[in-house]
């Protein structure tokens, strides 16, 4: 890695910052105001949560979020258009092996908490989502070859249960006339509690398939290292 | 839709249908790809007649497709069109009975008949054009569909004429397409109109004028053949026989011709033309093909090519008719248009029988043909010597109206051109008839693949040359009579110069 | 006891950009990968200064947490390849893969 | 006027149908195609009657909620996304086998459904997000090939893709830091010239120059589009690079528009000149059909590049809406050309096991009917006519002659020359002593879609483009 | 202020990380520098939401979060083509 390149890409790179810090300082004094701070804020009763987090998730960019899950899942049927993969070859240290058994269970408890917090308080279904996959990645580095993961069925339809809300309550509520996604008042908060448990429950599996690679199917039984 | 607009779109339609239709048609199946070839032949010939009829009594046609604001597609029928479509159309029945006796048991016929059949639809659209865009689009259309033709036998020589040729026309093509949009972007939608639309276009723009001319003429002289660029001419005749005489002798050629003939007439006019010295221009470089044409003529002993050659230098007759102020002169280039195909068509079937029936080639191996294959090497006198000027056949006739109309219009120096090159013709197209008949034919033919029977070869290659031969003894014989070539270009002549 | 929080910002932002940029410029493969973890835990750590506890989580579990759990897992196959294939190699495997 | 929700939903629900039936992943694709085609149908056919359409999804109206919007542009590019994508579904389902078939509907469809969103997109951050989608549901489907060529060029693709967005994406940021809003319209409405725009705008195009592949960028296309599998080839370079161009020209023209300067619009054009150039000379010397085909798309990509400055020079009125529809008319034929190239290309190498071009003569005459679809998707490539690109270059050189701007002419006659040289040069292979084909098709189901995209592409759209002018709402407001 | 000083720290690593994309030949060091490009647009919107006493924006916030995911699954993907390609020739 001869210097020079590094160096002309520098030159090149710091003007570029520059001009930027320039722009973000007009930008800042662009009388934008609180930009939709206040608008999200005096909507929020309407949406049948509490977090204004949430709210912009789940009801106000819900459209957004449909989508975002749609790119994990193309990323994840990618991964397992891959085709078999090597494992890894690394042995669990013994703390590791020790450590599984009371971790796994308090990052699922702690998912469903994230979960049902999310509507009220900080927390919500990614963050949950995201501990379930900490939990599938942690059985894998102890050796578990499926990462407690179910069937390939089961997986599929995993895979597809967050988008597969988002899209039947979407298109529910389209057929009801109301527009697509457009919660009625009344239910807006048990439909977003429905949709956001099938996210977790699709991003925590998602997250642990995508963790080794290798297509769903069941990888043997064979237990080596991980 | 009534048929005033519908009957352009017909005729193009009436080979274009049949054609797509015969791409589909299995190898084997024989004589459902004549049926479709000669139905649509014959039902283009009806109704080329209603037109001839229609136009005849000032009845005016028009298919119009508008392809975008300010760009329209359109078909429409005036004397000059109707004149070359009249000719292709004819020209197109005789020489598919000729290529299906040709083509016998060789592989690729569907694909042939169906280029064949686009071929002769491009050439009528370019014949029926209503305004220069138009006239490009077929103008390309038809180098697309020459293509597959030129490279039809698939041998390396063929695929290196065909590219040769794909080289010349596209350049061409291009030079046309960036003229006339420059045109376009001048003057708008470029109409042919009677006696030249360009009128109002004001006097300093006439530099550009000029320019775009150049351009134009670059692109329609490809295919025109003029000097410079002719070079692909002789390298596809390659080609079956078929090819090189309906296209290379009266389709593309004539397309070149037609456009020069639509520009100078019905883009400029004749008055602008020849104020910006456009006339002098193109007088010279046809003068110059003209004799040129001849003189590479004279030394090549390839028959088609020396056929090739002599197209090359008749053909710029028409440039050269167009060239000179005055309708006695364009009279004698407009009707060349159609003496010429009917001409060098039946030459170019005499040479093609030759090929089949004795595997003749050269013009050194035509000793004493004239015994074996009387009715054919009678045909090609009639063309040869129509060629050369010798009433009463037609070339006699296009020729003394050239002259006349040098004559009239005191260019003297064309009745020079005229004379060498009749001197020319003689030169290269005697020796070929004092062979045919005067010496004695050789113990054995090249390859006799056609044994001397009833007819000296098969029908089907023998009655398209009599034919046209007979065509060329009647154009000239009976020129004064009603819907004649002559009268016919007559009544353009008089539309033209509105007299 | 503005300019206590301000100083107090200036650490955290210090040592934000410190982190980055070891994480970008250290050439080890496993070095680079839990430099970018802690990176990554500091980053949620300023976005919990910034009043956005959500994306402080989010970020801990999903960007430092899972992300660099992938970097690791693939920072050590790189280095565990690199042993196993050319001894003699410098640290960092040359891919062929230019920009 | 949930038609345009359901645009984007139902090729949505079938690929998430696929994903959970494998075994019948070609025959809900086949019906999910269907779908969709008819969705974009009723989208355009309402656009056709009212001009505009714009829904609030979720109920909540901009600037918090997210619109989705469709105008006479974007309705021309569903229009060609739904046809090319049904012929490419056709195509696919008899193209892939069992365990590449179970792999390529759900992505496929995936794919469908960024291009969908993204063509009806009105939130510049929902853009983000459906490029984005766009961009790994494309790499996943590059990497279908399985071999290491198509995983390498797939992995480069997304390097490149990641970098666009994410410039994108800081763009997004700056404006919204200044505006307040996310909504295409309300931050037209608020922006004046300024650094903030113009750093946004050269971030924001930028990026997106680098997925459309324009000259210096380009790199990356060739070897991707030419490893992967044919009606993916065929979708990455008909589609998803088009996804790149109608983004740029949407915020050219609704968002940037008072912003530039002649400046920048002479680099693109200068850019787009040499792409041009440069795509030609290497499709000209490219062994493989598909690397012809695809250095022919980033030549193809450059014309469209040649607009910008002409755009500059002419002033609002009917010069402008005719190069605005030249410049709609040739995305759309390359669309449906370059599909159909690599459409009748998949079928030449599924039977001949190769695509060298040396190595062609027999195969191209043993398939007329492929090598017919050749022929017209060259006459659509190289703009002869009756194809749509012939038009759309007519204008574009009345354009450059009404404009003075002379450069682009001679571009324009130097690209389409290189462009029948490479044409032609494959072509003439189909001409050669081999046995004649008994019949025009020989394997309808893989060769009837490509033949159909090319006739459209080579004829339809050159006869046919007159309603391009209304739907693009010629003549008012010259969006 | 604190807008100003985390907003311009956002687009330093925004800077850095575009500076390493662009240098490092290897992929791992090319992701992690697009990690940390994408971090610094987060953050750079994190920094923006922020209003001192009153509740933050939540707008970017969800931007934030929908883009960490992205990023996340865009990352595992490289990683997943880079795997496959190492398995390819495992010599490299």
């Amino acid at each position: 890695m001869n210097r020079t390149p590094s160096l002309v890409v520098a030159l090149l790179v710091a003007p570029l910052a520059l001009v930027l810090l320039w722009a973000f300082h007009e930008a800042l004094t662009q009388p934008s105001g609180a930009r939709l701070a206040d608008l999200a804020e005096t909507s929020l009763s309407r949406t049948g949560v509490g977090n204004p987090v949430t709210a912009v998730l789940l009801s106000y960019r819900g459209y957004d979020t449909m989508l975002e899950l749609g790119v994990l899942l193309a990323a994840l049927l990618g991964i397992w258009s891959l085709g078999r993969v090597s494992p890894g070859f690394h042995p669990p240290e013994l703390a590791l092996t020790a450590m599984v058994a009371w971790v796994v269970p308090l990052l699922i408890l702690t998912a469903g908490y994230l979960l049902w917090a999310g509507a009220e308080r900080p927390g919500g279904a990614f963050q949950g989502g995201a501990l379930l996959g900490a939990a599938g990645v942690i059985l894998r580095l102890t050796g578990e070859r499926r990462l407690g993961l179910p069937s390939e069925r089961a997986q599929r339809r995993l895979a597809i249960a967050g988008i597969g809300a988002f899209l039947a309550v979407g298109l529910g509520t389209a057929a009801a006339g109301l527009g697509f996604l457009a919660y009625p008042e009344s239910w807006s908060k048990w439909l977003i509690l429905l949709i956001e448990t099938a996210t977790t429950l699709a991003v925590g599996m998602t997250l642990a398939a995508a963790y080794p690679g290798g297509p769903p199917g069941p990888a043997g039984n064979e237990r080596d290292a991980p | 839709m009534t048929l005033d607009t519908l009957l352009p779109a017909a005729i193009v339609f009436s080979s274009l249908v049949p054609g797509l239709l015969i791409f589909l048609v299995a190898e084997e199946s024989h004589r459902l790809r004549i049926l479709l070839n000669l139905s649509g032949a014959l039902v283009k010939l009806l109704f080329v007649a209603i037109m001839i009829w229609g136009v005849y009594h000032d009845h005016n046609y028009e298919s119009r497709l508008t392809l975008a604001p300010g760009l329209d597609l359109v078909l429409q029928a005036d004397a000059l069109s109707v004149l070359f479509v009249t000719l292709s159309t004819l020209l197109w029945l005789v020489t598919t009975v000729y290529a299906i006796g040709y083509l016998e048991q060789t592989p690729n016929r569907s694909r042939f008949f169906g280029f064949f059949s686009l071929c002769v639809s491009s050439t009528v659209g370019i014949a029926l054009a209503g305004n220069l865009f138009t006239f490009l689009v077929f103008y390309e259309i038809l180098t697309l569909t020459t293509y597959p033709l030129v490279a039809h036998r698939g041998t390396p020589e063929s695929i290196r004429g065909a590219r040769i040729y794909l080289i010349y026309t596209l350049s061409g093509g291009v030079l046309l397409l960036t003229g006339t949009v420059w045109l376009h972007a001048l003057a708008g939608p470029v109409t042919f109109t009677q006696g030249g639309m360009l009128g109002a276009v004001p006097t300093e723009q006439h530099g550009t004028l000029i320019a775009i001319f150049v351009l134009l003429l670059g692109g329609l002289g490809v295919k025109a053949a003029l000097v410079p660029l002719h070079g692909w001419l002789p390298e596809s005749m390659v080609a079956p026989a078929p090819v090189s005489a309906l296209l290379h002798a009266v389709a593309v050629v004539k397309a070149g011709a037609f456009g020069i003939l639509r520009v100078v007439y019905d883009v400029y006019g004749i008055e602008l033309a020849d104020a910006l010295g456009l006339l002098t221009l193109l007088g010279a470089l046809a003068s110059a093909t003209i004799l040129y044409g001849s003189l590479r003529a004279l030394a090549q002993d390839g028959l088609k090519k020396r056929l090739a050659y002599s197209t090359v230098s008749q053909v710029s007759y028409i440039a050269l008719g167009a060239s000179i102020l005055g309708p006695v002169a364009t009279v004698g280039g407009v009707v060349h248009l159609v003496h010429q195909g009917i001409m060098k068509i039946t030459l170019f079937f005499c040479a093609g029988n030759y090929a089949e029936t004795l595997g003749i080639h050269r013009v050194s191996q035509m000793d004493g043909v004239g015994r074996r294959m009387p009715w054919t090497t009678l045909a090609f006198s009639v063309g040869a010597l129509g060629m050369i000027g010798l009433p009463p056949i037609a070339g006699f006739v296009s020729k003394w109206y050239l002259g006349l109309g040098a004559v009239t219009a005191e260019a003297e120096w064309v009745l020079v051109v005229l004379g060498l090159s009749t001197l020319l013709n003689a030169g290269y197209f005697l020796p070929i008839l004092y062979r045919a008949w005067f010496r004695p034919a050789p113990e054995a033919w090249p390859e006799e693949h056609i044994p001397p029977g009833r007819l000296e070869t098969m029908g089907t290659l023998l009655w398209p040359p009599v034919i046209t031969a007979g065509l060329c003894l009647i154009a000239g014989l009976l020129a004064e009579a009603p819907f004649s070539p002559l009268e016919w270009t007559e009544l353009i002549a008089r539309r033209e110069y509105g007299l | 006891m503005a300019v206590l929080i301000l100083v107090f910002d200036l650490i955290l932002v210090a040592t934000l950009l410190g982190l980055a940029l070891a994480a970008l410029t250290s050439r080890e493969p496993s070095r680079a990968a839990t430099l970018f973890i802690a990176f990554g835990i500091w980053l949620s750590l300023v976005w919990a200064r910034l009043q956005a506890p959500d994306l402080a989580l989010a970020e801990a579990a999903i960007g430092a947490g899972f992300g660099g759990a992938l970097m690791l897992a693939a920072a050590r196959r790189t280095a565990h390849r690199a042993t196993r294939g050319r001894g003699d190699e410098e640290t960092e495997p040359d891919e062929a893969h230019p920009p | 006027m949930d038609s345009l929700a359901l645009a984007v939903a139902l090729p949505l629900l079938a690929a998430l149908l696929a994903t959970v039936w494998p075994a019948r992943a070609t025959l809900l694709g086949l019906l999910g195609a269907l779908a969709t085609a008819a969705a974009a149908l009723m989208v355009i056919t309402e656009v056709w009657e009212h001009g505009q359409l714009s829904t609030a999804l979720g109920g909540w109206d901009i600037p918090l909620g997210i619109a989705l919007a469709a105008d006479g542009l974007s309705a021309a590019l569903l229009a060609m996304t739904a046809l090319v994508g049904l012929a490419i579904s056709l195509y696919a389902a008899a193209y892939f086998d069992g365990r590449q078939a179970m792999h390529f509907w759900p992505l496929w469809l995936l794919l469908w459904t960024a291009l969908n969103g993204l063509f009806l997109a009105g939130d510049l951050f929902n853009l983000y997000v459906t490029l984005e989608l766009l961009g790994l549901s494309a790499v996943a489907l590059g990497a279908l090939g399985g071999d290491r060529a198509a995983v390498a060029a797939s992995l480069r693709y997304l390097l490149v893709s990641l970098l666009g967005s994410i410039s994108y994406l800081l763009g997004v940021v700056l404006l919204y830091t200044a505006h307040g809003s996310l909504d295409l319209a309300r931050v037209a409405a608020a922006l004046q010239p300024g650094p903030v725009a113009a750093a946004a705008m050269t971030l924001m195009i930028g990026g997106l120059t680098m997925k459309a592949a324009l000259f210096p960028l380009h790199f990356w296309l060739p070897p991707a589009h030419a490893s992967a599998p044919a009606p993916v080839s065929a979708a990455l370079s008909a589609l998803v690079v088009k996804a790149a161009v109608y983004l740029i020209l949407r915020l050219w023209l609704d968002l940037f528009a008072p912003l530039v300067t002649t400046g920048a619009a002479m680099l693109l054009g200068g850019l787009g000149a040499a792409a041009v150039i440069w795509g030609s000379w290497r499709a000209l010397h490219a062994e493989r059909l598909k690397l012809l085909a695809a250095y022919s798309t980033v030549a193809q990509i450059g014309y469209l590049f040649l607009f910008p400055p002409l755009f500059q020079a002419t002033p609002p009125g009917p010069g402008r809406d005719d190069l605005l529809a030249a410049l709609v008319l040739m995305i759309l034929t390359h669309g449906f050309a370059k599909s159909a190239l690599f459409l009748a290309v998949g079928v030449i190498q599924k039977r001949s096991g190769h695509d060298r071009i040396a190595e062609l003569g027999g195969t191209a005459q043993r398939l007329p009917a492929t090598t017919f679809t050749l022929g017209l998707a060259g006459i659509a490539l190289i703009g002869l006519p009756p194809s749509g690109s012939f038009t759309g270059k007519w204008l574009l050189l009345n354009g450059a002659f009404a404009s003075g701007q002379w450069g682009w002419i001679l571009v324009i006659l130097t690209g389409t020359l290189m462009t029948a040289a490479y044409v032609f040069r494959v072509l003439s292979r189909a001409f050669n002593l081999e046995p004649t084909p008994p019949g025009f098709v020989t394997d309808a189901r893989t060769e009837l879609p490509a033949l159909l995209l090319a006739a459209i592409a080579a004829i339809g759209l050159g006869l046919a483009a007159a309603p391009l002018w209304p739907l693009l709402g010629g003549g008012e407001d010259g969006t | 202020m604190t807008e100003l000083l985390f907003g311009g720290a956002g687009i330093l690593l925004f800077a850095m990380g575009l500076w390493s994309f662009l240098v490092h030949e290897p992929l791992l060091r090319k992701l992690i520098a697009f990690n940390v490009m994408g971090s610094g647009v987060f953050h750079i919107l994190v920094a923006i939401s922020e209003r001192g006493a009153l509740r933050p924006d939540p707008v970017p916030h969800a931007l934030v979060l929908t883009g960490i995911v992205v990023a996340v699954s865009a990352t595992a993907l490289a990683l997943a083509l880079d795997r496959r390609l190492d398995d390819e020739d495992p010599d490299g």
